[in-house]
């Protein structure tokens, strides 16, 4: 199904490619020197500007879900999403410097990635207290940096020139992959495959750690190495997401629930299921922020805007409440 | 005695032209020195002035008094920095319509009022500042000014049929964004070019992405002069873009400096400008020496060979198809 | 095998336990007895290493499985999904349940008499079934050590027999070491093989069975006369039901 | 008073009870009996309201308070602030707790002995001494009708006694009517009036407990044999201890 | 505490005006006709810049802190802010509509506190399902609401001209106080005042809410009413606080764990003193956002600025869990 929609999805766009093209591009791949049947510009356009952004859409929506699902469950707490651990406000804020710099490319990612990790690490220090980190100290210091990061982003807005950089950056912020090319998708994969296969090779200990830390614990959980584990390869994908992509919220915040609507609360499923759903969700929003108007919608927009509707409805449907205790 | 009529219908009345001034309007400061002919009277502007060309680069130089005005007048954006403002104790604010008199007026200040943002009411500006200054002459010089040249320039493209007209795109970002003006403030039928971004959403800006720009293909690629990261160079050097017909022809173009601001007095250089570039020079002949007229009109400057040289962007420029030619 | 050598266990700055000794040998059955609030779940908790103690030793030899007295999950898991968390320790880190951890919990299961709750939602489960649940959990993890609190407490009189006579059959025939706590002695009487009677502000009374157990240690534990009755040729004990005879407070 | 009257009740699809009458009279305490996963708490949810029933009546004539079987809070509240919330209904919607409701509340305390866990905060209590907590918070509403379950399960034997003799003088002086579960049968021996025993397939089975409370119907009820022993010259009802006689399914 | 904190703030900011004509200016109203002592620009600056934005601050801390109190009270979870329920987006989206439509003053007042109560009423049909309602589904309710707002917000943005209306979005929406007059005091006052006292003196019921709803319901509390009236308590803060300042987020969420950290859990102590220090501290974040530059940074972005190593600090010295249950 994902390949189906990723498919469909390469063969819409603003500049007009037919299926036909589109076959023969990606046959030309496959087979060099097979003869085209297609334009110059379309295959540039298939296979520099869109085949990327797919590729984008499908690692981000896939990562943010599942560590969205990861944290949810570590957590606990139903209105945790993966950027909790102050490193999306973090990546942000290095993005931010970066454009305000005048950094971009790999300059740009690399300073995102970075202040993206800082965070996550500043987090744990000031959650450690006495060699012992409570959750809930961990979710206020994530919430603090966060707070924190989001302070310094609008201080870097104020003293960038309002026609160019603050622009730049309001727009880098809200989340688009138009601009993605290979260099971005390789971060992504990057940051995204191996987080969100070991996310989902610890998909027997979320469960457990769902149960509580003292209960973890006496199921000879290693509860310290599960937890960081989670937490970093969550900061690994935020942090990846951010770079490239910009804030892309709700993903990792409403596709758990949704996918916990269908499947339960079993983390060995609840995980797949999310991450499916996450990244067939993004890969539609984005067909349809290239589509719709001739002006690129940020992500951030659409993915509200058109999860609204659907999530709402979803939720009234099956009232049932979805893996979580209902109270 | 100075008597006029703000943008909300507001009578002022003061007995002189002020001594001193603030204004919280961006390009307030622009047209009051070119207005007033000097920046003597300004007591303070807000920051976010200082965040444009007026104050660096060539027009720094132009006009280095504008680089050393005081910024207490306002918080970032157009909130009036109250106290501070109440210590320099002005006798008028100038301030935009969206932000209001609030709460300037409250503590009992004279607050001008300009509203924002259509043709009429760029020109207003200028008619405003004069009654404000005294030197209402001035200001009505200076928009002759603009609309001779605008008479001109219906005159030889107001006939011209719509295929005829050269399309042209204006792009001020190109990096992790491709950023266009859909709908700027230049009447472009005046030079005979079309946007292919233009709609009726009045949306200024628009960030698209590559596939637009292939599915658009415009004749031109133009590049505002606050563009600072972006050259005509730039977009010939993108292995990714040769297969666009602006720069496969190398029709890329930075627009010259006096296009920083919609709201500059100068702005209307912008269209015989465009007209040359567009359908070639003979269209627009002496532009140079109208450009150097109109900064002498304006703001009393001499602008001598290196500094037209600037303005035009000769340099950057020097790449593009025919650009040398045209402004020799 | 369990060793408890000069426990101090404190509280919330309070001294909870204070000078606790006691052995348990492998294949044992400790019974911990003693009023609500002296530390018996301090205790427990203390050898499954979650409380740290302030002097004193305690070694567990082997793999331990804890119950816990209260129960209650944020997920909706399935009883199935609740007792196979019992397999974390032969899981590993990354892995998941295979077809032989769900064996091994359905034999647990069947033995409890709950194999037609598998597949209910833990948190519908009434609070006897959810108790079995986690015994079974416990069970799973084919623990060495097997750490109970108050694992009858939720439960009729056929599951209470079911626990108790599992409990007693694994540390038999699989050398299971148990440490249970209660508050009916009875169970004690049945499967113990070692008894610690609790005191408030004295060090604890530990000893085999047969030493320990009975009703004068018994009364002076719990503040109540508690006597001797022979039922079906066995010990029982059982509380004298003094209401409306003794001394209490007027209301 | 309680009248139940055909009363069916689900949960989660099935159902849990089927047909279930009984009265119980101002002043009157009713036991309720069964296996676990019988209906028991279901039925106590059900006359608080908590459940609708699917057919069938169910008046509950005068103010209820209810003790839950298990209980966790989120907040660090201390014994007090939780026992004062029993006193919901006579606060009002906007007000707060006064010297009375202190004093009421501080009363119930020093019945149940428990005095002096007062400022404690309430998870950090033992699961005995949370139990009495939260039967003083349902004292403290005073409420007409008073609906437990399970209030002696996690109880020593003086604490058990304190409750039952508590309970059977709030009947018996205050008109207190109490509708209690137990796994002991001993309590309902010793204070109840009427006793209900729930079926897993059968509708209940509802008496005096004189009629009702006998060692051929509880071995029916529990599936084990139950005898009936002299001791102090008071009944005692006691499960025969047949571990390893009984034929037990194989391991 | 308050009033001396108070009184400190009138006598600071960027004109001098000395302790002695602050109080000469504030006799002289008592007063009438006590001669005056004092320069007739101090008095403007007292009377008619310092004393609305000292109380609006006063009223918004005091507002947010204690409905962040009890909405954290009522939804049983530590992550709760007065945002949660969708008002603060809702009431967000208004204003930038008024301003994009270029209404000001009362007008703007009206739209954005009209659309703050609207999204109330949106999340409670949105969360009620078959007559119920339950914690998680208002939650998820509220958490969808918000981000439908905030993406129209974005687009509005968007749609505004970057010359003028967009920088005047922007900046309303960082929250400031700095132009608040009597006018805007006064609707502050209307909708904090009662709210708070309605939720104070809810002070008990929330204690029991906070047991959950079933324990609530067998104690006796009218579950549905106490719950729908701090929710509309709250929102009629959030509203107030939107329309007349713009978004102010962290106070909210923040202070009510500080609160706890001193007072303990219960919440007939916790409202009144997260209150007072909601008020304390909004007033002084004011003061430094008055003085410390010569221009006037946005309150939102010192509250977290400072807010950030203050709450870290004291976290981490009162390590215990301040009214949580730690887990
Ligand atoms: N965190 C804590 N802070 C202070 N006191 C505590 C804390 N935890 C437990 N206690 C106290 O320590 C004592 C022992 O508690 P524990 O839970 O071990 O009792 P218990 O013997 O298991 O009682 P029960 O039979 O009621 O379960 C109790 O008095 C309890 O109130
Ligand atoms: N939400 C639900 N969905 C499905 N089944 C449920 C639900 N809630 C309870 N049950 C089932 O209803 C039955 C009755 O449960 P209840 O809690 O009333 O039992 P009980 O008699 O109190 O048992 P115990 O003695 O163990 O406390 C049980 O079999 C239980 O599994
Ligand atoms: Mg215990
Ligand atoms: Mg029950």
């Amino acid at each position: 199904m994902l390949v189906a929609a990723m498919l469909y999805s390469v063969t819409i766009g603003r500049y007009d490619v037919s299926l036909h093209e589109v076959v023969s591009i990606l046959w030309s791949n496959l087979v060099p020197g097979s003869d085209a049947q297609h334009s110059q510009i379309a295959q540039t356009v298939v296979e520099k500007v869109r085949l990327p952004r797919i590729l984008a859409a499908v690692l981000i929506g896939f990562g943010l879900a599942i560590s969205g699902a990861a944290l949810q469950g570590l957590f606990r707490n139903p209105l945790v999403d993966p950027g909790i651990i102050g490193v999306t406000a973090g990546a942000g804020f290095g993005g931010t410097l970066a454009i305000l710099l005048g950094v971009s490319g790999y300059g740009l990612l690399a300073i995102a990635f970075g202040f993206g990790i800082a965070s996550v690490v500043v987090v744990k220090f000031l959650a450690t207290v006495g060699g012992r980190t409570s959750l809930l100290m961990l979710v206020l210091a994530g919430v603090v940096v966060s707070a924190f990061f989001a302070a310094a982003i609008s201080i870097a807005k104020l003293l960038a020139d309002p026609f160019q950089k603050l622009p730049a950056i309001t727009y880098w912020l809200m989340g688009s992959i138009a601009s993605n090319n290979y260099g971005d998708v390789l971060l992504l994969a990057v940051a995204v495959a191996p987080s969100a296969l070991v996310i989902y090779l610890l998909r027997y200990q979320i469960n457990i750690m769902s149960l509580g830390e003292e209960r973890a614990r006496a199921l000879g959980t290693p509860i310290a190495t599960v937890r960081w584990t989670i937490l970093l390869a969550s900061a690994f994908i935020s942090a990846g997401v951010v770079a490239t992509s910009g804030i892309i919220g709700w993903v990792g915040l409403v596709m758990p629930h949704v996918a916990r609507t269908f499947v339960g609360a079993d983390h060995r499923r609840v995980l797949p299921a999310t991450g499916l759903i996450g990244a067939i969700y993004l890969l539609l929003v984005d067909d349809i922020a290239r589509t719709a108007t001739t002006a690129e919608i940020p992500l951030g927009i659409i993915t509200a805007l058109i999860g609204v509707p659907v999530f709402a409805l979803i939720l009234r449907r099956l009232h049932s409440h979805g893996g979580w205790r209902g109270d | 005695q100075v008597e006029f009529k703000d943008h909300r219908g507001k009578e002022i009345v003061l007995d002189a032209p002020p001594q001193k001034v603030v204004t919280i309007v961006r390009s307030g400061p622009i047209l009051y020195r070119a207005v007033d002919g000097s920046a003597d009277h300004i007591a303070a502007v807000n920051q976010s002035f200082f965040k444009r060309d007026y104050v660096a680069g060539l027009y720094g130089e132009l006009l280095p008094e504008l680089g050393t005005l005081t910024p207490t007048a306002a918080i970032e954006g157009f909130v009036p920095n109250i106290e501070a403002i109440l210590e320099i104790a002005p006798d008028a604010v100038i301030q935009w319509a969206s932000e209001g008199a609030e709460p300037l007026e409250r503590v009992g200040l004279n607050v001008i009022i300009w509203d924002c943002c259509t043709a009429e009411q760029r020109r207003d500006y200028v008619t405003l500042t004069g009654h404000l200054t005294g030197k209402e002459a001035h200001a009505k010089a200076i928009l002759d000014l603009q609309d001779a040249s605008a008479a001109t320039m219906r005159e030889t493209f107001a006939a011209m049929p719509d295929a005829d007209k050269v399309s042209a795109l204006y792009i001020d970002q190109f990096g992790d964004q491709i950023r266009i003006i859909a709908n700027g403030s230049l009447d472009l039928s005046l030079s005979g070019v079309t946007n292919p971004a233009a709609d009726d959403t009045g949306q200024w800006w628009q960030t698209i992405d590559l596939e637009q720009l292939f599915a658009w293909n415009p004749d031109m690629i133009l590049i505002p002069p606050y563009a600072h990261d972006l050259t005509p160079a730039s977009f010939y050097g993108n292995a990714l873009l040769a297969d666009l017909d602006a720069v496969k022809n190398r029709r890329v173009y930075k627009i010259p400096a006096f296009a920083g601001s919609p709201d500059a007095p100068e702005i209307f250089l912008s269209s015989p400008w465009l007209a040359a570039v567009a359908h070639g020079a003979d269209t627009v002949p002496q532009l140079r020496g109208e450009i150097h007229d109109a900064y002498a009109a304006i703001y009393g400057i001499d602008l001598g060979a290196a500094q037209m040289d600037s303005v035009l962007y000769m340099d950057q420029n020097a790449a593009s198809d025919g650009y040398s030619a045209i402004f020799r | 095998m369990i060793e408890v050598e000069g426990l101090v266990v404190s509280r919330g700055g309070r001294r909870v336990i204070e000078g606790c000794d006691f052995v348990v040998p492998k294949g044992g059955i400790l019974a911990v007895l003693g009023a609500n609030g002296v530390g018996k779940t301090t205790l427990l908790m203390t050898l499954i290493g979650v409380h740290r103690p302030d002097a004193g030793r305690c070694t567990v030899g082997g793999r331990t499985g804890y119950v816990p007295q209260l129960y209650d999950v944020a997920f909706s898991y399935t009883a199935m999904d609740i007792a196979l968390m019992g397999r974390a320790r032969h899981v590993g880190l990354f892995g998941a349940p295979r077809q032989r951890d769900y064996a091994v919990v359905r034999r647990f299961f069947a033995l409890m008499g709950i194999a037609d709750l598998e597949e209910r939602t833990f948190n519908t489960l009434s609070g006897g079934q959810r108790q079995l649940v986690m015994i079974a959990q416990a069970l799973a993890s084919e623990c060495e050590v097997l750490i109970l609190d108050e694992p009858c407490a939720a439960l009729d009189y056929k599951n209470q027999r079911i626990v108790i006579d599992l409990l007693d059959r694994l540390s038999r025939e699989h050398d299971l070491t148990v440490v249970f706590t209660t508050h009916a002695p009875q169970h004690a009487v049945e499967i113990a093989s070692d008894v610690l009677l609790m005191y408030p502000s004295a060090p604890p009374l530990g000893g085999a069975r047969a030493d320990v157990l009975n009703a004068a240690n018994l009364s002076a534990l719990y503040g109540v006369p508690i006597g001797r009755a022979d039922f079906v040729g066995r010990e029982a004990y059982t509380y004298a039901p003094l209401y409306g005879h003794a001394g209490d407070t007027a209301r």
